[in-house]
């Protein structure tokens, strides 16, 4: 839970870690906390790069690896222009106001108890991962241009309410008592339901379903799941923004759940075919570190374990019930991101405690009426999104192709949108100079 | 005996051997290279470089057949691998002194009679 | 030295950096860099996997890196719900106690002046990088399950009590007052020695010494040894459990002592064979990271130095004979760690001094009796992991087979155990659906 | 500005964030943010030898890594021993003293609120990564040797010097009141001279020009500007040396301007070629970052967005005219580091304002003149550096070659330099044993 | 002349050299290609996708010899590439009409005597 | 027809296919291998092994070409790929039954004319 208001009473409901923090002043050990919990947030949107990157095709590596590098860049300016405002400033249960706009007012004094700057950093670099996330859903056959559009505007439209809803005091979620520690509903969940739209709208790979698509580079699979292993630790512990002991708690969840979905995915893998593999090992950390991204604050260690265990099961079955589809959710972003979040929500209301410094119990603590909160936010969340990103994809489409053509397509979305190859190894490229390359005498050829 | 060499396209690689499995062909030795012929050549950019790549990836696959097999070998690649476009490739055929199976050391015909 | 009762002492001696921290409330500062340092050690797992990774066959590449990646699962929990109670819980000299087990009373208070939970989450991630480090010894030809039970009890049965006797204050090697500030002779000669057991065990590779065996992609070792060494500050410098002098010391002298490892192992290379290698360079920066660990908080600067440049000769030399005999240590665990431990802790015997916060003076500073006592522990800690190890490995051998069939191991563990291609180009790969892959009619094969 | 005097100034000046720091105690948070700094520094130095490594072709990938990965080892140590005294030594206006050579008197007492030793390390770091920026001119046919003696002699014969004159109080550039938060000048424009003249006395290579030389792994060049963003957190944000509100002023400004720069370039390379290049959006985040580095604890938020946007252009277009020159600066460190250093140190001049902790206000607050004194102190730097750089490498050249053999080259200097390949495939590669590799019975070759 | 192409295990490529060069065979080349024939088909899967390989690795060993040497040479791979199970692979034997030897010019016999 | 095979330096790429251009060969099929001959082998260390790479790289460029074209596309290559060190390669001409392009169907002179 990071709304900034009741930072006071979670530090207080923690179990023998209440601090008297006198509100309006910096903290220097949660500022140093702070600084490195965004510098990690930021290592995850190059990780996923990597995790992406490697599920696919070679000719595809560097336009997947765009997808997210390219949200560093336009997302991230527009939440710092408008997207934070909409967000975090004061406004009513739906939206936040234009206070903040063009960060202004946003400067150095306190936000709790570190600079609001830094708050507003922080929340970006999560904004540019939940757009990354999308994109691997429509991998190897998005254009790059309409891509970066539909995910710069969705983090305006529909990101920056939905932090509004869920982590603003005012927000309507907020208030209902929906529990989101970290962001299990605003950002992956919300993520997927833009991911499942997206494949539905932009369609099937030409070939998918009728030819063996296999990634390119597991190796880069694991460096990808390992950084953002590494990086969730900024996610989720940074989200108590402060070195206390819920930063603790949450870190220590985050260890625990993907330990847990790590053995589980593993043993599912070496039970259903004999063979535990790297790529389920990898979405295996995945899952378990979606799934306690709500709970990672607000539920015991214990409880965290059972969360990592438990989410495993819908992912790993619905990823090899996905494949039997005609839903080409290329790098399933909805099994692993959308159904994982759903579970790691339902059970953040399952588990939660107020021993453990949640703002509310759930249903082992005797309020069952949790889950019902917590399954209402995500249904509203996923709608919003859902409806939403329907809208600008298809708004895009009038004015651009969303895919490129079959022939670009066959070839590679690096060649014919990036004008590169991943891997060039240099053999028949002609250096194209200011005169002709090679000057020929009207070349009268002969054999081809 | 002959040397079935044939050129094609990486996309087509599936289809082909789908199509030579039905002419019963099932020895096959298969190569990723490049190839130069009519298609247009991409351009690639790196920072301040402006390339122009001759080359395009394609395949290369080997079949040593029997006469007999030879046209229907053809037929097969010709089913598999053609789109219609500049850039489908060649099939080249090269005469064999011999063939010899090196798990066995029988030659020729026998050479490239099926395991199982 | 990481025992958390002489912390105060500690922090006192270290010069100009008395604090007086009043024991049992949380210290922000601290949690802040815990929490970092956690994460930084946690990195070191996908690092040496990559280290590893890099070192070995393509063929093998998966396989080799899952070796790491498996222990942050089923070495993670096997930690969090026993071995941790065995190492830190109170109980005899030689094991703790079960009071922690399943987490029992880990919570959210302090433990010296960080939360319990962060300190039980910090000494896992140890245990998980000491467990990975045994796979180089076995790589290419041991089974993926019985490796993974292996380290999995190992890390029960013999990590958790050797930190015991070593870090916890009823240890009887702490008892004996030898130095281990962050982990030599727990992790480093520990890890070695039940290699050592196990290339011996499990045996060399069918091919190896008849066929050249070369790493296949030195990149991802220049990057395993690079993140290594990032993740090794958290080791080493978050064994001062604080953000204290001693965790500045500790950092200070990780930063040197592989620095004047890799010149001088540069130079070694350089000396013998005319090339410096960057396999070797990645290989002195472990070395000389390893032989710094016991040392970190106890040394002055100008002793790191010395230590990295001086432990650098044995791992060197470990390294080139070791190839001619016929062990087949394949990824050199026990020349890097094991040689480089004991020299490092044997040169810790030599170069403590009280003046930089040790609890002991060594050898220069007028106690030579140190050196004998660093000798014990390291001799101890070796023979009871070699020992166990081989139990462990014979006993499980009774179960499984621990190698794959000379077939299997000729095509490459990554298809044979896991089912996968680390870079499969995907060419000749048949989409295997509900039906028949594609529907043949008798087929009468005429030519193969 | 990392000036230790002028520290209580600026916390006092920067908005609602005015604290009493006792001077000589330690201040544990601050500790805390520099250890992780330090290291987040230290990152930058394999992450740029991946972004180089990615950038050269596959035969001098090793190569090319291990001149980043040899100044970690040389560099550090002549840095530790004699180069930080002569920068941060009281001496006269243009070189420090002798007093911390050997590091005497360097020790755990604070310097300013951390311990001396980790300002050392810290200080270490950015040596290192500057010396290492220099090889990108001389990639793929300068030997590894005198390259190693050049940059490890250059870090203590103008890198040091250079350190006094911007960061030093005594320093007469500093005196001037030049602005250079965390090195645009000492490390930028720095190295970007020393480069530009090494580039030209070793001279183009062999083929330059002559054929297409293509980068032979993008995704390299991807990680390396991921984790080179990730480090210049602590690179920028660490030059507070505290975990205040200029640390979170210099971290925002840090990841607003690579963001500017990432869509600006992005942008001109779709409108130049119609696409996006990955190379692209990888090259316009170093710009962004180099352009924040001297302004970024200085300027708003909203100057770090135009300083980002603004030194886009120069470094493109030097990119694209340069490929047209004969200056074989490889790797482009010239328009990369060179120009956006330049770029962004004038522009100090111009966004710097006191309200945000500048200890002088620039163009734009209504002080014309501070943009003459960076113009000064550039000119300075860089000309002290060309020069320097000259003469040591044309005395190296005396000693030994600076460039291999025509046929070397041609080969590759993996191969000729370190004896090793990046990426092995192990065909034909005979294990070379104590006796003769294969006994042969008087080879008679017939057929070759 | 003749062209012996042989597709052998890349497990067997260091026996092979090793044989052809105590039959005293210098000039070869060598390539990585991926063969289809006898050998059971591996299964891999990716998440939810399972697929067959049907390609396995060989190494296509292209050696031009003059006539005579043509026994010595396929007994050389038929020595060092057998291990006795499906998959050792073949070697073809293709009449060649020239050789040159591009250093120096020199065609047939005379390009292919060794340099020493 | 004829199937032209030349293994050639991999530096020595680009102005082979420039000097094939001049010569109005447009088609070809490039492929990487590796070659043992006459060349000094060279030596790696990786920690305690040393190892003698017996194989350099090479390109090997196939080109089918008219009777008539040999000559020329012979003279062609060794123009463009000799540096007159130890190692330059071998050219293989080698018979050809059948041409066929994939495309058309069309088959032997007519496979080889070219697109535009
Ligand atoms: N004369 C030739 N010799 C060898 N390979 C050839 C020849 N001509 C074409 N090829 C191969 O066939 C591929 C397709 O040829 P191209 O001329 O582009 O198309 P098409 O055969 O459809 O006219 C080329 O990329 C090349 O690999
Ligand atoms: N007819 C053929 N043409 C070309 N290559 C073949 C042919 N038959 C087999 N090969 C090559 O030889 C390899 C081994 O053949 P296979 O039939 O599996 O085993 P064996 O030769 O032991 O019966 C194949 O993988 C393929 O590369
Ligand atoms: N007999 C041969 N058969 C096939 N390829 C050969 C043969 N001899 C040489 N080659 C190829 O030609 C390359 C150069 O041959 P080499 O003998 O080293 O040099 P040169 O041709 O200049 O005497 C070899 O690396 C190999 O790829």
């Amino acid at each position: 839970m990071r709304c900034l208001a009741a930072s006071l009473l979670l530090c207080a409901a923690a179990p023998a870690a209440a601090q008297t923090v006198p509100a309006p002043t910096l903290d220097p050990a949660a500022t140093a906390w702070m600084l490195v919990a965004t510098a990690l947030v930021l290592l995850m949107t190059p990780a996923l790069a990597f995790f992406y990157g490697g599920l696919v095709r070679s000719k595809n590596t560097l336009n997947t690896m765009m997808m997210s590098i390219g949200a560093m860049g336009s997302v991230a300016l527009a939440w710092t222009l408008l997207g934070y405002s909409l967000a975090f400033d004061s406004g009513n249960g739906f939206v936040g106001g234009l206070g903040f706009a063009g960060l202004r007012g946003v400067g150095l004094e306190p936000e709790g108890v570190i600079p609001h700057l830094l708050f507003m950093v922080y929340q970006a670099t999560f904004v540019v991962i939940t757009a990354a996330l999308v994109s691997g859903a429509v991998a190897e056959r998005m254009r790059f241009a309409p891509y970066l559009a539909f995910v710069t505007l969705w983090s305006v439209l529909v990101y920056a309410p939905v932090a509004h809803w869920v982590w603003d005091p005012d927000g309507w979620i907020f208030q209902l008592g929906a529990l989101d520690f970290a962001g299990g509903t605003v950002v992956h969940v919300n993520a997927a339901a833009a991911a499942l739209v997206a494949a539905l709208v932009v369609g099937p790979r030409r070939d998918w379903g009728r030819r063996a698509i296999l990634p390119h580079h597991v190796p880069f699979v694991l460096l990808g799941a390992g950084l953002l292993w590494v990086g969730w630790f900024g996610f989720n512990a940074g989200s108590a923004l402060a070195a206390n002991a819920t930063a603790a708690l949450a870190f220590t969840n985050t260890f625990l759940a993907p330990a847990a979905a790590l053995v589980v995915w593993t043993t599912l893998d070496a039970v259903r075919t004999g063979k535990p593999t790297a790529v389920g090992a990898a979405t295996g950390i995945v899952v378990g570190l979606v799934a306690v991204t709500p709970a990672a604050g607000h539920v015991g260690p214990l409880a965290a374990l059972a969360i990592g265990a438990i989410a495993t099961f819908p992912s790993y079955y619905g990823i090899v019930w996905r494949a039997r589809t005609r839903l080409d959710d290329a790098l399933d972003v909805v099994a692993a991101h959308g159904l994982a979040g759903i579970t790691g929500a339902l059970l953040t209301g399952v588990f939660a405690e107020r021993a453990w410094g949640a703002t509310a119990d759930g249903l082992l603590a005797g309020n069952p009426a949790q889950v019902g909160v917590q399954a209402l936010a995500l249904a509203a969340v996923a709608a919003y999104s859902a409806a939403v990103s329907f809208g600008l994809l298809k708004t895009i489409a009038l004015v651009t192709d969303l895919r490129p053509s079959a022939r670009d397509e066959g070839r590679g979305l690096d060649l014919t949108e990036h004008g590169e190859e991943a891997y060039a190894q240099g053999e028949g490229a002609i250096l194209v100079l200011d005169g002709p390359p090679h000057p020929v005498s009207a070349p009268v050829p002969v054999i081809a | 005996m002959k040397l079935v060499v044939a050129v094609i396209r990486p996309e087509r690689l599936a289809e082909t051997l789908q199509a030579l499995y039905h002419a019963d062909v099932r020895g096959m030795t298969v190569s990723r290279v490049q190839g130069h012929g009519g298609e247009t050549e991409t351009v690639e950019t790196y920072r301040g470089t402006t390339v122009k790549m001759e080359l395009t990836d394609k395949i290369r696959i080997e079949i040593g057949v029997s006469d007999a097999f030879v046209e229907a070998t053809i037929a097969a690649v010709l089913a598999g691998a053609r789109t219609g476009e500049v850039g489908d490739g060649k099939v080249f055929v090269l005469p064999v002194q011999r063939v010899v199976r090196i798990r066995t050391g029988e030659t020729d015909g026998a050479a490239v009679t099926p395991v199982e």
